[in-house]
């Protein structure tokens, strides 16, 4: 058994070293992979701090991941094509500037999970996954038959967006951009677990009534959650899109929900790097899976079986054992 | 004469045509604890929850600190100071013994809106906690898994959490269950001294400890109350003695 | 627009409702008795057509495809249940997840991996096809009467099974309180593998109905799957009442939606527009509804409240 | 553990695989699993079928399967091109893929030929140099079916298609042959299955014919559903719901339907008569339209590298413009945006035996090119 912390930042010096090992090797392509594994795990560790943390069980995050994906397309897909935004009532231009556009993601997606979250948190239980996952359901649909920005088709962006000082079509450089981001929040996730913040909202996943006798609102400790949960997904679509150069519809799919929360699942559900070894591997598999066999789902199924029987709390749970409670 | 610190006016309350209280006045004056005693679905739970806020009732009023609270729910009742425990613990299990019952100090500086400093490293709240662990005894087992924790420990972290939010009244339901002898005598004596800093309802079968606690009794049954007074009133009542032993003898 | 339209419309949305009930019953008898999350019934469903198309492809007989059909899903349901559902039910509603979906994978790709890439042949037999006349003289086609007539018999027969017989009255308690028929002396492991067997074989049933009139293929189920969710969610889980209810309110929105909001749109947009805004308005419409009804009632229509 | 032992064999595989100097590297990405498989396949199967009959062996073929997810689709062509170093790229099924995938993959110099998915953008001002459609663009089929409706003297169709871009793009096709007026339109949910509901409007509208464009197990349901209606109007649509992978699960339904394509196995040439019967013996199946675009694409290429190597770009474009091969659609050429220009047939679904196939009962349009040419400049 190690440690958590100590695997912990062994996953991440690892996630590090390969790329790295691919730049001097030029395998440009396992770049690839791992900034690919790099933004699902983002991605997860958004989830996992409604889902680890709140609770909140939502089959529906894959509309932020959608919506920061779309913020990036449509930005840049205007700034490509040099026409505005919007005029009425003010103009909006389209940019190129990943800053920018992570900006907007993050608002968007932020707005959106506010909303969403409101009108969801009345429900608990199963009722709040399906709801959550009617709501994806909406901006899949949605997304589908919007002509204006592609329909089923998508966006496509020619160039990558910029980043002030870094060639972002260098692919380590984007890699790096993507694993700073997600050492910064996942940084951000272990202080909020340990934070006023996350101790309530830890309490209010466990015994709501005892939050509120303590004179504390569990349910708006929740909508939090889930709002900060929702921005940090959108900024994930952000990348991802821009990894891709490319949003379609697919972003906004109920598989894709799934599979954010399968990360979660399989690396371990409320650990803090659960999300990012679940990503990793799943990534893995895909990639030399596929090249196994044509039926290689038969083989993913039949391993992620065996993650659910016999490495219950995922894989660091069955490498770290159970958590240790804080000191 | 004092006003009240917390008074109920003719509670109501039924289930179809089960009436769980009926007709219930009840209060709690500075410095005193009131026990609420009765047989087993005599309606105490009921009225806990009317009095906290879990519950609204059919008729009647709450008052805390002589204002209305009928119709707030459990969250402004708790911020205006009703201190309670509950009688099957309803604490974050998977958390550490501290961590309960810094949640309760987060509660009474009144906002969790603060995300990014770690809560242990705050001074004052830890200090706040540790105070209450040790009022209650429970100073050696912060670092323990709630879940991890005896019955009676576990009742004993519900009364710490409690203990944190300063409040003006505490409703104890069922403290002492579990606690065994020794257990039972400690809390006994811990919250006779606690009555001076806010006063207590409390909700008890054990009766040793509300002979040896209580100001005033209620014996509640069938949803009414029936007698309230000193404990000698109460040992020496034929409406109780019927309606306890009544089955029995 | 004719009324011969409307009610033919409305025929065709119950028509679809009662299909999905057939797959939402199942869906919500296995929550409500087990506590399960099964992303897998989709797959059941799918099972269920390739079976009924493989038998009918041999034997030319539709009734013993859908027996067969049935009989296919039930034996997979039962495998299921008991080689790995069995092992969830203590743990949380994630691991079900986890589980289920990987059941969809390995069924999907073992389905493809048996019968190929390409859809199956299932066709309506001679006795069913055919448009028939009803009165108003409107022309129907006569396998999709007998669709309705098939799910409002089983129903019909759901609900004696629910309250009249000792399964049901076992099926109940284990909803109210899972100890407690324990503790009645019910073979609860038995219970569940029984309810699991009819939840697939109606699951099966519908993909083989289904399945005549539509495409027999790989991932069919999915689609089918979100839907009936969509269905118990809204009927409140648990309940074979809110299932019935739940499943018309969704087929008669979603057909109706898709005929109607088109037209309410062009009355005041220019006609191309007015059909493809009011068809993505339709194919949210379903998903609107779930989402209402939910704000509205947070344990759907007919669920237990808390 | 068995599985990281499995990574680290594969990780180490991938390591020793490097660039290859000599030769020619085709990168294909297609659909070989979930739905949708059976196209992917068969494009494969009709382009491997070419490269074992040429007598090349210098030619390297790296398939990988996309899943039909754009987003995988993107990564592999990064890793073709970046890490496999592929000189020609191939594969496409699915227009939103084939968007997602093609303008970068030309932007960083390579070729592209793709063997089904013509999307309109890539046709007119998005077109690029050093990519070639060896199948159609994607109006084409859609533009031939409301030519025939015109020549058979359809006065009054009733049209649909699912609410997607390449939905919208078919109405917008068969409407630019058709001249009569439309007794309805309708955009159906992408992935609909049950069609009753439009069937009435159908029945109700008073059409003389429907146009109908649903991909996959859609047509499939549409059609079946349509022949137990007891509506009885002719129907015409493009070939996807009618191809020989399907056909056979349409059964009965589609007897006697009109659809259009560029291909049929009965076309008279001795290159189809071939091609026909060593895809039978080798496969075990009769081929479909994807199957022979498959083909023809990679006898396109095989026919451009005779002449130059795709490091030679300029030469390499040339003799792929030059389209010198014998195509399995008898006459072959490219217009100025490296579409085909073909012609495109009527065809009749007929029973042979127990098998569901297709007949040419005519010529819808000839030496047809397409709508968005004139837009394009290199």
């Amino acid at each position: 058994m190690i440690r958590e912390r100590t695997l912990n930042g062994l996953v991440l010096v690892l996630l590090l070293a390969v790329p790295l090992w691919a730049m001097f090797n030029d395998q440009p392509f396992t770049i690839t992979l791992a900034t690919r594994a790099v933004i699902f795990a983002l991605a997860a560790v958004g989830l996992n701090i409604a889902l680890g943390l709140g609770g909140l069980v939502s089959l529906g995050h894959a509309a932020f991941f959608g919506i920061g994906g779309y913020a990036m397309g449509i930005l840049a897909h205007h700034a490509q094509t040099y026409t505005p935004v919007m005029e009425l009532p003010f103009l909006i231009e389209g940019t190129k500037s990943m800053p920018v556009i992570w900006l907007v993601a993050m608002v968007t997606s932020g707005i959106a999970a506010f909303l969403i979250g409101i009108l969801s948190l009345r429900t608990a239980g199963v009722y709040f996954i399906m709801i959550t996952l009617a709501f994806g359901q909406m901006f899949y649909f949605f997304s589908i038959s919007w002509a204006a920005y592609g329909g089923e088709d998508g966006l496509l962006i020619y160039v990558r967006n910029d980043f002030p000082g870094l060639n972002t079509l260098v692919p380590i450089n984007f890699f790096a951009i993507c694993f700073t981001i997600l050492c910064l929040v996942l940084l951000l996730n272990g202080l909020l677990a340990r934070s006023p913040f996350g101790l309530a909202l830890n309490a209010a996943r466990q015994a709501p009534q005892r939050v509120q006798t303590v004179g504390l609102d569990p349910q708006r400790l929740k909508l939090v959650a889930f709002v900060i949960s929702g921005v940090i997904t959108g900024l994930a679509g952000a990348l991802f899109a821009d990894l891709n150069r490319f949003v379609s519809p697919t972003m906004f799919s109920w598989q894709m929900s799934g599979e954010i929360m399968i990360f979660i699942i399989l690396g371990g559900n409320a650990r803090l790097c659960g999300p990012v070894v679940g990503a990793v591997v799943f990534v893995m598999l895909e990639h030399f899976l596929g090249g196994l066999s044509e039926y290689w789902h038969i083989y993913l199924g039949a391993l992620l079986l065996l993650v659910v029987f016999f490495a219950r709390g995922g894989l660091v749970g069955l490498i770290a054992g159970r958590e240790v409670a804080h000191d | 004469m004092t006003e009240p610190i917390l008074a109920t006016h003719s509670l109501q309350k039924s289930f179809g045509a089960l009436m769980a209280t009926d007709d219930i006045s009840i209060d709690l004056y500075p410095g005193e604890i009131h026990a609420v005693i009765g047989p087993n679905g005599a309606g105490k739970s009921t009225l806990i929850a009317q009095i906290c806020g879990g519950l609204k009732p059919d008729a009647g009023r709450v008052e805390l600190l002589g204002k209305d609270v009928t119709l707030t729910n459990t969250l402004t009742r708790a911020k205006a100071g009703i201190g309670r425990t509950f009688q099957i613990s309803a604490l974050a299990m998977e958390d550490t013994v501290l961590q309960n019952v810094l949640l309760g100090a987060v509660g009474d500086i009144g906002s969790p809106w603060r995300f990014l400093r770690p809560v242990l490293n705050d001074g004052s709240l830890r200090s706040k906690a540790a105070d209450a662990l040790k009022r209650v005894g429970l100073q050696d087992h912060a670092a323990t898994r709630t879940s991890d924790l005896s019955h009676g420990q576990r009742r004993q972290l519900e009364v710490a959490v409690a203990l944190t939010l300063k409040p003006k009244a505490f409703v104890m339901d069922e403290p002492m269950a579990g606690l065994g002898a020794e257990g039972s005598k400690t809390l006994t004596g811990f919250l006779d001294g606690l009555r001076e800093e806010a006063p207590i309802l409390l909700v008890e079968h054990d009766m040793d400890a509300v002979f040896a606690l209580a100001d005033r009794i209620s014996v509640l049954v069938y949803g009414k109350i029936i007698e309230t007074g000193t404990v000698d009133q109460i040992k020496s009542s034929k409406a109780v003695r019927e309606a306890y032993l009544g089955g029995d003898a | 627009m004719s009324t011969i339209l409307i009610i033919e419309q409305i025929l065709n949305g119950l028509q679809s409702g009662i299909m999905l009930f057939l797959m939402a019953a199942g869906l919500t008898l296995i929550f409500g008795v087990m506590g399960l999350i099964n992303l897998a019934h989709g797959s059941l469903y799918m099972i269920g057509a390739f079976a009924a198309a493989a038998v009918a492809g041999l034997t030319g007989s539709f009734v013993l495809a859908l027996i067969a059909a049935m009989a296919a899903a039930a034996i997979a349901g039962v495998l299921v249940e008991m080689l790995v559902i069995r092992r969830l039910y203590a743990t949380d509603h994630l691991d079900q997840v986890l589980a289920t979906f990987a059941l969809i994978l390995i069924f999907s790709e073992g389905t493809r991996w048996v019968f190929g890439s390409f859809p199956l042949f299932l066709d309506i037999p001679d006795y069913l096809s055919g448009p028939v006349t009803l009165p108003g003289g409107i022309q129907y086609p006569f396998y999709r009467l007998v669709l309705i007539c098939v799910g409002l018999l089983v129903a019909a027969g759901l609900g004696l099974l629910i309250t009249r017989t000792r399964i049901g009255i076992q099926i109940r308690a284990g909803e109210n309180d899972r100890e407690m028929i324990a503790a009645l002396g019910v073979d609860i492991s038995k219970l569940y593998t029984l309810v699991f067997a009819l939840g697939a074989a109606l699951a099966g049933l519908a993909g083989a109905l289904v399945g005549a009139i539509q495409s027999v293929q790989v991932g069919m189920g999915e689609p089918v799957l979100i839907l009936a969710f969509v269905v118990i969610v809204i009927g409140g889980i648990g309940s074979i009442k809110g299932a019935l209810i739940g499943a018309l309110l969704v087929g008669l929105t979603d057909t109706l939606g898709g005929v109607f909001l088109p037209q309410l749109f062009k009355l005041f947009m220019e006609p191309s527009a007015a059909q493809s805004s009011g068809s993505a308005l339709a194919s949210m419409a379903i998903y609107i509804l779930m989402g209402a009804v939910l704000i509205w009632r947070p344990t759907g229509l007919f669920g237990a409240r808390p | 553990m068995k599985l990281k032992s499995l990574i680290l064999s594969t990780a180490l595989a991938a390591l020793a695989s490097g660039a290859s100097a000599e030769g020619v590297k085709v990168g294909m990405i297609t659909t070989l699993s979930g739905g949708g498989a059976g196209l992917g396949i068969d494009v494969r199967d009709g382009f491997m079928l070419a490269i074992g009959q040429s007598d090349r062996t210098d030619i390297e073929v790296v398939i990988e399967d996309d899943l039909r997810k754009p987003d995988v689709a993107v990564q592999l062509a990064d890793k073709m091109i970046q890490s496999e170093k592929v000189d020609v790229m191939t594969g496409i099924i699915w227009s939103n893929l084939a968007m997602a995938v093609i303008p970068s993959a030309t932007a960083q110099g390579k070729f592209y030929l793709s063997p089904n998915a013509g999307p309109s953008a890539l046709a007119g001002k998005g077109c690029h140099k050093n990519y070639f459609n060896v199948a159609w663009q994607n109006d084409n089929l859609h533009e031939a079916a409301g030519a025939y409706a015109k020549g058979t003297g359809y006065k009054n169709s009733f049209i649909l298609a699912p609410n997607y871009p390449a939905g919208q793009d078919a109405l917008t096709g068969y409407k630019r042959m058709y001249d009569g007026e439309l007794a309805g339109e309708i955009f159906t949910k992408l992935g609909q299955t049950d069609y009753a509901a439009e069937i009435a409007q159908i029945r109700a509208s008073g059409a003389d014919s429907v146009f109908f464009f649903l991909p996959g197990g859609m047509g499939i349901s549409f059609l079946k559903q349509y022949a137990d209606s007891g509506v009885d109007l002719p129907v015409v649509g493009p070939a996807f719901s009618f191809d020989q992978g399907i056909l056979q699960a349409v059964g009965d339904a589609a007897l006697g339907v009109v659809n259009t394509s560029q291909w049929n196995k009965d076309i008279d040439n001795a290159t189809n008569a071939a091609f026909v019967e060593t895809f039978q013996a080798e496969y075990g199946r009769l081929p479909s339209l994807y199957a022979s675009q498959g083909f023809d694409t990679a006898n396109l290429l095989i026919s451009a590298l005779e002449i130059a190597h795709p490091d030679d770009a300029d030469a390499f474009r040339t003799a792929l413009e030059a389209a010198n091969f014998d195509s399995t659609r008898g006459d072959f050429e490219f217009g100025p945006n490296h579409h085909p220009i073909q012609d495109i047939y009527a065809r009749e679904v007929i029973k042979e035996g127990d098998v569901y196939t297709n007949k040419i009962i005519g010529v819808a349009l000839e030496n047809h090119s397409d709508a968005y040419a004139v837009d394009c400049s290199f």
